[in-house]
């Protein structure tokens, strides 16, 4: 059971205009996997997170949720982490209610009203992520790695069974950044995680899985990142390298200056 | 002008002048230009490309002088694209009366001139001057088709007075004040919701309201031109109910007659 | 005032105002904080067309106007997500389409055009006792339908995609809202006239925005602010004599502006010269 | 065609069409490239408290115009940085405030205002040939301004920042854009009408849009973009015999839904379905 | 001579609401110095930039251009490279004219027009850059990384004396980012260079001199970065180790896991 996929992705590709922006891709992510995709800008990454939700179409191509052919049903079953600045930070909304929106999924029907459960679960993913204390507090009064934790709190108050987040850490600084792996982490006992990210250290560190994506897919089943690997990734630069499995630094050594 | 005499053109501004003009020009060859036309109303008429166009063939423009928008504006514009064409000015000799239903003087003068029999003649007589100086040859006969019209318009002048004369309730209540000379003829009082052109605003008509309420008054005299929608409005509050006239009809004589019958029928 | 009350008319003026203040304060909020002041504005100016087209038929104005509208609400929802970025030039091509579209059919309607001018700048000591009703109804659906799909709408309004995967059916939202939009519109034109309607629309959730902290108080605190201006700005009308639609409006921008001020002066005090911890 | 051009007035109105759609090319590419649809909307709907002003006064309401928009573009100006992004409330309340004063003032002022129609809606007939020649001088004093400032004008309509520290006073060039528009939208008000005014600055320049890569390109392509389209739409009503403000517009709303669905084949030509290197 | 200093910032400071971002802060830049600044999110980097542009007031403090109090004169001797997502990038405008912006300020009075010597600077900037082949192509259909050339590009153009460079190579992949860099050491060699930027590693390889901002700034006039400059700026994170004088990485290192 630990070792059935719950995401499947089969031989996707995505055009937009005259480029090739996914290139049958292939991607299979299962039961209780921390699976990060690293890749450059510009390589498809939250394009491929959005043809998984279904928010982009994709030219050709198959999505698998939970063992069966993506649907609304596999959907509200994820929790997403958008990358933030596509949001209107100046709508009036409170955090609470902000939150609570991620329990709109859970709703049958039409008329979707809350109960007492959505306010419990939104009480208890706020209090996750300390921010307990800013329930009332507009959105547009935050700070950014406080917007970052709402959105995951709003991830979380649906009780997803998948997180997929996409770069949640871009504009989030260093370490605002650590406390939040070690959340990250913790969850990742309970629930599987799909992150994107350009940090390669991060992926080194916590993540059981990773992908490089760059228009094709280079699946492996370990956080091994292998020189070869990011070669092929970022089209081979010379200053990649990497000391042994873990790529403990990717940055160029300039021999003996100060 | 390339035009012989038998096909005269004349342009006037509204639809009763053209009665005018064809009871002057009798069995000849006139053709008749009426610039706004049925249903639209002389306060905010703008002509169209094809009208301004056809005016080239007119040889005289009849105004009414009394201060109508549509006159006030255009007239000098067709004087500066045709300027062979003769204007005359039908009403200069009527005195105007004040603009407002409530005899405001600061709110200029009632346009509404061709709403009076007497005031008729003189458009006549001053419109059958204008075409004679256009076409002198046929003098004698333009001046005695005018004198068998204002003939007919003292007859029709004299049967609404008679028809009117024993009215029990003198004033009148009408949404637009088009009435004030065909009022002052026949010893009646306009009382008019619309001000000078304007739609009402809530004292004036609050105080309409009163005043009617005050003299009984349930009919209200409304335009099909105008707004027929405030005035169906207003007889709500009045209990009352809205009469449509239309003094822009083009059947002057007969529609001076049924409108003097709606007043007195009521 | 008192006096004022003792005719039917004003009664109903104020009823009108009062009613039509729901509509802005429920449909207006929503649009200004979705920033559709642009769709709101080329749905109304679309009414025009309606109106142009209704004494084209021969039918009442206002009917034309509603099925009008609703077309063009219709019409805006399927292109919208077509046109991508040129959302703005796509509103105005159809803002001033709607409005050319109507004096083209009004010079090509033969004979009477009456109250024109009241549907331009609108009439609202003059609303007649069956469009009261009508709107009555309208405002009833407005916040029936409101009320009752609140949760779902703004959460749409927040996060349109979050949303749709939450399985909530979005573009049938947004076709609702577009359409609410249209009825409101319609509504409101009977108060201030085509050429004001987005003002009503969105003076009073503009003006109450800087002080609320969510959707729903912005609903309310829009529609008392709009009830406030309404009735004093007919009130006012009634004093001074003057058109009650405009002064409507003039009240509203004063109010504005009044509220941009405090708010600078409020960045002012909380902005001191030098500050330190 | 022939026929119509013997009449003096239709060849003053074809004649006011070309000369306004140089206006139109110029200045309506700048408010398309800068986003300023909402501000050009604003200074044009002021305009009618403008005529409203001058009827009240008993001056010539396009000279009340006139001055009233550079006034209310000076304002706007002056507002505009400290409003930071509220911009579109408050240009929507001058748009509002504008119309309002001017059906305010026009309340105030004895008897009816047979050309209101005229000044909401145009009537290409009514241009004076006195006004032919200002509007000439307008659009000799706009095509010199903008030839003559013209790398200044792009290099502060691209990077205002940028060009601030190469030492460019774009405050003042602001203003001058500003009070370019008002000019425009006063010459405009007489072929179309205030409330068309922003569809004929706006249409030619964005239908020209998608056609270049160049400020300077797009002003002569909507130069002429407009020439064909003011001219067609007044040949078009003359033939028709409707109201040539509404042809124009809507012969340019066609144009431009045309280039949308050009544009959308394009789109899907150079978007295979699966495509491969 | 080669020490005299070109960028003085004095005593600055500057609010935003009620928040203070710049806090008497003082920074000199020697003629020839490659500096940079690093911080975290909000540290309130640009703004400083921003100020000694004379972009943004300050609501105390003088700045110095030039050895004299900061004004056009001094300023149009700069070129800047901003963040570049704030631009309208479907702005009609071909690569060439948009360069040509870039030496406007070069032009005296009101009416300026190009000249030849305009037109050769812009080719020498292009030529630079690798990018005259794109000279004519509208601004709207480069890649990010095309479009950062062109940013420097028209910095480059008006022949500048310093060159002040925000965070250029965010969203810029690894590759690309290199070889920017290459540039900047050849650059450097003749005009002065302010830098922000997130990335440490850059610090310690290419710059001359670095500073710390946080609200303060923590100026050294060395490259070398210090794990208690560090915990200054960052508000002490534990996992920020630097091991010796330059911090070749600073990610946590997590004992022995593989
Ligand atoms: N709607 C769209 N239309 C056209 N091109 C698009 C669209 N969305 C994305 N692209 C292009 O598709 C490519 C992949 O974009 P995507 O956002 O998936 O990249 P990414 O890997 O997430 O990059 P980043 O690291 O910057 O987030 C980019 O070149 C982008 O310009
Ligand atoms: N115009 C403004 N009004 C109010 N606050 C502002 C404004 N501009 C910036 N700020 C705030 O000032 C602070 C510093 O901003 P600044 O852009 O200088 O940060 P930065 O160091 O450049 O950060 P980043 O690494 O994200 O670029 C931030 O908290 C920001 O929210
Ligand atoms: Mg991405
Ligand atoms: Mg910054
Ligand atoms: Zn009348």
């Amino acid at each position: 059971m630990e070792n059935s996929p719950v995401i499947e992705v089969r031989n996707v590709n995505v055009n937009f205009q005259n480029q090739l922006i996914l290139d049958n891709v292939n991607l299979v992510v299962r039961k209780g996997d921390f699976y990060a995709i690293i890749g450059p800008n510009g390589a498809g990454k939250t394009t491929l997170i959005r043809v998984i939700l279904g928010l982009t179409p994709a030219n050709s191509g198959e999505i698998f949720l939970f063992g069966k052919p993506a649907s609304l049903e596999g959907r509200i079953r994820i929790g997403y982490v958008p990358q933030h600045q596509m949001f209107d930070f100046t709508f009036p909304i409170t955090i609470r209610e902000m939150v609570l929106t991620g329990r709109i999924g859970k709703k049958p029907g039409l008329i979707r009203r809350y109960k007492d459960e959505d306010y419990h679960a939104v009480d208890t993913a706020l209090s996750r992520l300390s921010i307990k204390f800013l329930e009332n507090r507009p959105i547009s009064d935050l700070s950014g790695g406080e917007r970052q934790r709402v959105l995951i709190a709003r991830a979380l108050a649906g009780d997803p069974d998948i997180l997929i987040l996409d770069e949640p850490t871009v504009y989030v600084d260093t370490p605002t950044e650590e406390h939040f792996y070690e959340l990250l982490s913790i969850l990742s006992k309970s629930i599987t995680i799909l992150m994107i990210t350009h940090d390669i250290g991060v992926v080194s560190r916590h993540v059981t899985h990773v992908a490089c994506l760059n228009r094709r897919l280079y699946q492996h089943d370990t956080n091994h990142l292998t020189a070869d690997m990011l070669a092929k990734t970022y089209g081979c630069p010379v200053d990649l390298i990497t000391h042994g499995d873990v790529p403990h630094r990717v940055l160029a050594y300039h021999g003996d200056k100060p | 002008d390339t035009h012989g005499s038998d096909d005269l053109t004349v342009a006037c501004t509204i639809p009763p002048q053209e009665e005018f003009i064809r009871a002057i020009a009798g069995e000849s060859n006139i053709s008749v230009l009426v610039m706004v036309p049925p249903g639209a109303s002389p306060h905010t008429f703008e002509p169209t490309p094809s009208q301004i166009a056809e005016l080239e063939q007119a040889d005289l423009y009849v105004a009414l002088g009394s201060g109508v928008e549509f006159e006030n504006r255009w007239i000098e514009r067709i004087r500066e694209l045709y300027p062979e064409l003769t204007i005359v000015n039908s009403s200069r000799t009527i005195p105007l009366l004040s603009g407002s239903g409530h005899g405001d003087e600061e709110k200029g003068t009632d346009p509404h001139v061709w709403m009076s029999l007497t005031n008729a003649a003189t458009i006549v007589r001053e419109t059958c001057e204008g075409i004679v100086e256009i076409e002198p040859g046929r003098k004698d006969l333009y001046e005695q088709n005018r004198d068998t019209y204002l003939e007919q318009l003292n007859q029709v002048d004299g049967l609404i007075h008679n028809s009117l004369q024993d009215l029990s309730s003198r004033t009148i209540l009408v949404y637009h004040p088009s009435l004030g000379y065909f009022c002052r003829d026949y010893d009646l009082t306009q009382m008019a919701a619309e001000e000078a052109g304007h739609e009402p605003s809530a004292q004036g008509l609050a105080d309409v309201i009163t005043r009617a309420k005050t003299l009984g008054i349930t009919f209200i005299f409304a335009e099909p031109e105008t707004s027929t929608r405030q005035a169906e409005t207003l007889a709500k509050e009045l209990n009352g109910t809205v009469i449509l006239i239309s003094p822009l009809a083009g059947n002057y004589l007969e529609n001076m007659q049924e409108i003097a019958q709606k007043i007195a029928g009521h | 005032m008192i006096e004022a009350l003792g005719y039917e008319f004003f009664r109903s003026a104020l009823a009108a105002g009062i009613l039509s203040s729901i509509v802005c304060g429920i449909i207006g909020s929503y649009v200004v904080v979705k920033h559709m002041i642009s769709v709101a504005g080329g749905i109304s100016h679309a009414a025009f067309g309606g109106i142009g087209l209704g004494y084209f038929l021969g039918v009442d104005p206002i009917a034309g106007a509603f099925w009008f509208t609703l077309g063009v609400a219709t019409l805006i929802w399927g292109l919208i997500d077509r046109a991508r970025q040129h959302i703005d030039t796509l509103i105005g091509a159809f803002w001033a389409g709607g409005m050319a579209f109507g004096i083209l059919c009004l010079s090509l309607t033969p004979g009477y055009t009456p109250d024109l001018f009241s549907y331009l700048f609108g009439n609202i000591l003059l609303v007649p006792s069956g469009h009261l009703t009508l709107i009555a109804f309208l405002c009833a659906v407005v916040v029936g339908l409101v009320a009752l799909l609140y949760p779902a709408l703004q959460a749409i309004a927040f996060d349109q995609e979050y949303a749709s995967i939450s399985g909530l059916p979005t573009r049938i939202f947004n076709l609702l809202v577009l359409l609410l939009i249209a009825v409101s519109v319609v509504v409101l034109i009977q108060i201030v006239g085509i050429i004001l309607v987005i003002a009503l629309l969105t003076l009073p959730a503009a003006i109450i925005r800087p002080f609320s902290n969510t959707l729903k108080g912005m609903m309310i605190g829009a529609t008392l602010t709009g009830m406030f201006i309404t009735t004093t700005g007919i009130y006012l009308s009634w004093i001074f004599d003057v058109p009650s639609g405009s002064t409507i409006i003039l009240l509203g921008v004063t109010l504005y502006f009044l509220v941009l001020c405090y708010k600078e002066v409020i960045f002012r005090v909380k902005t001191p010269k030098v500050h330190s911890e």
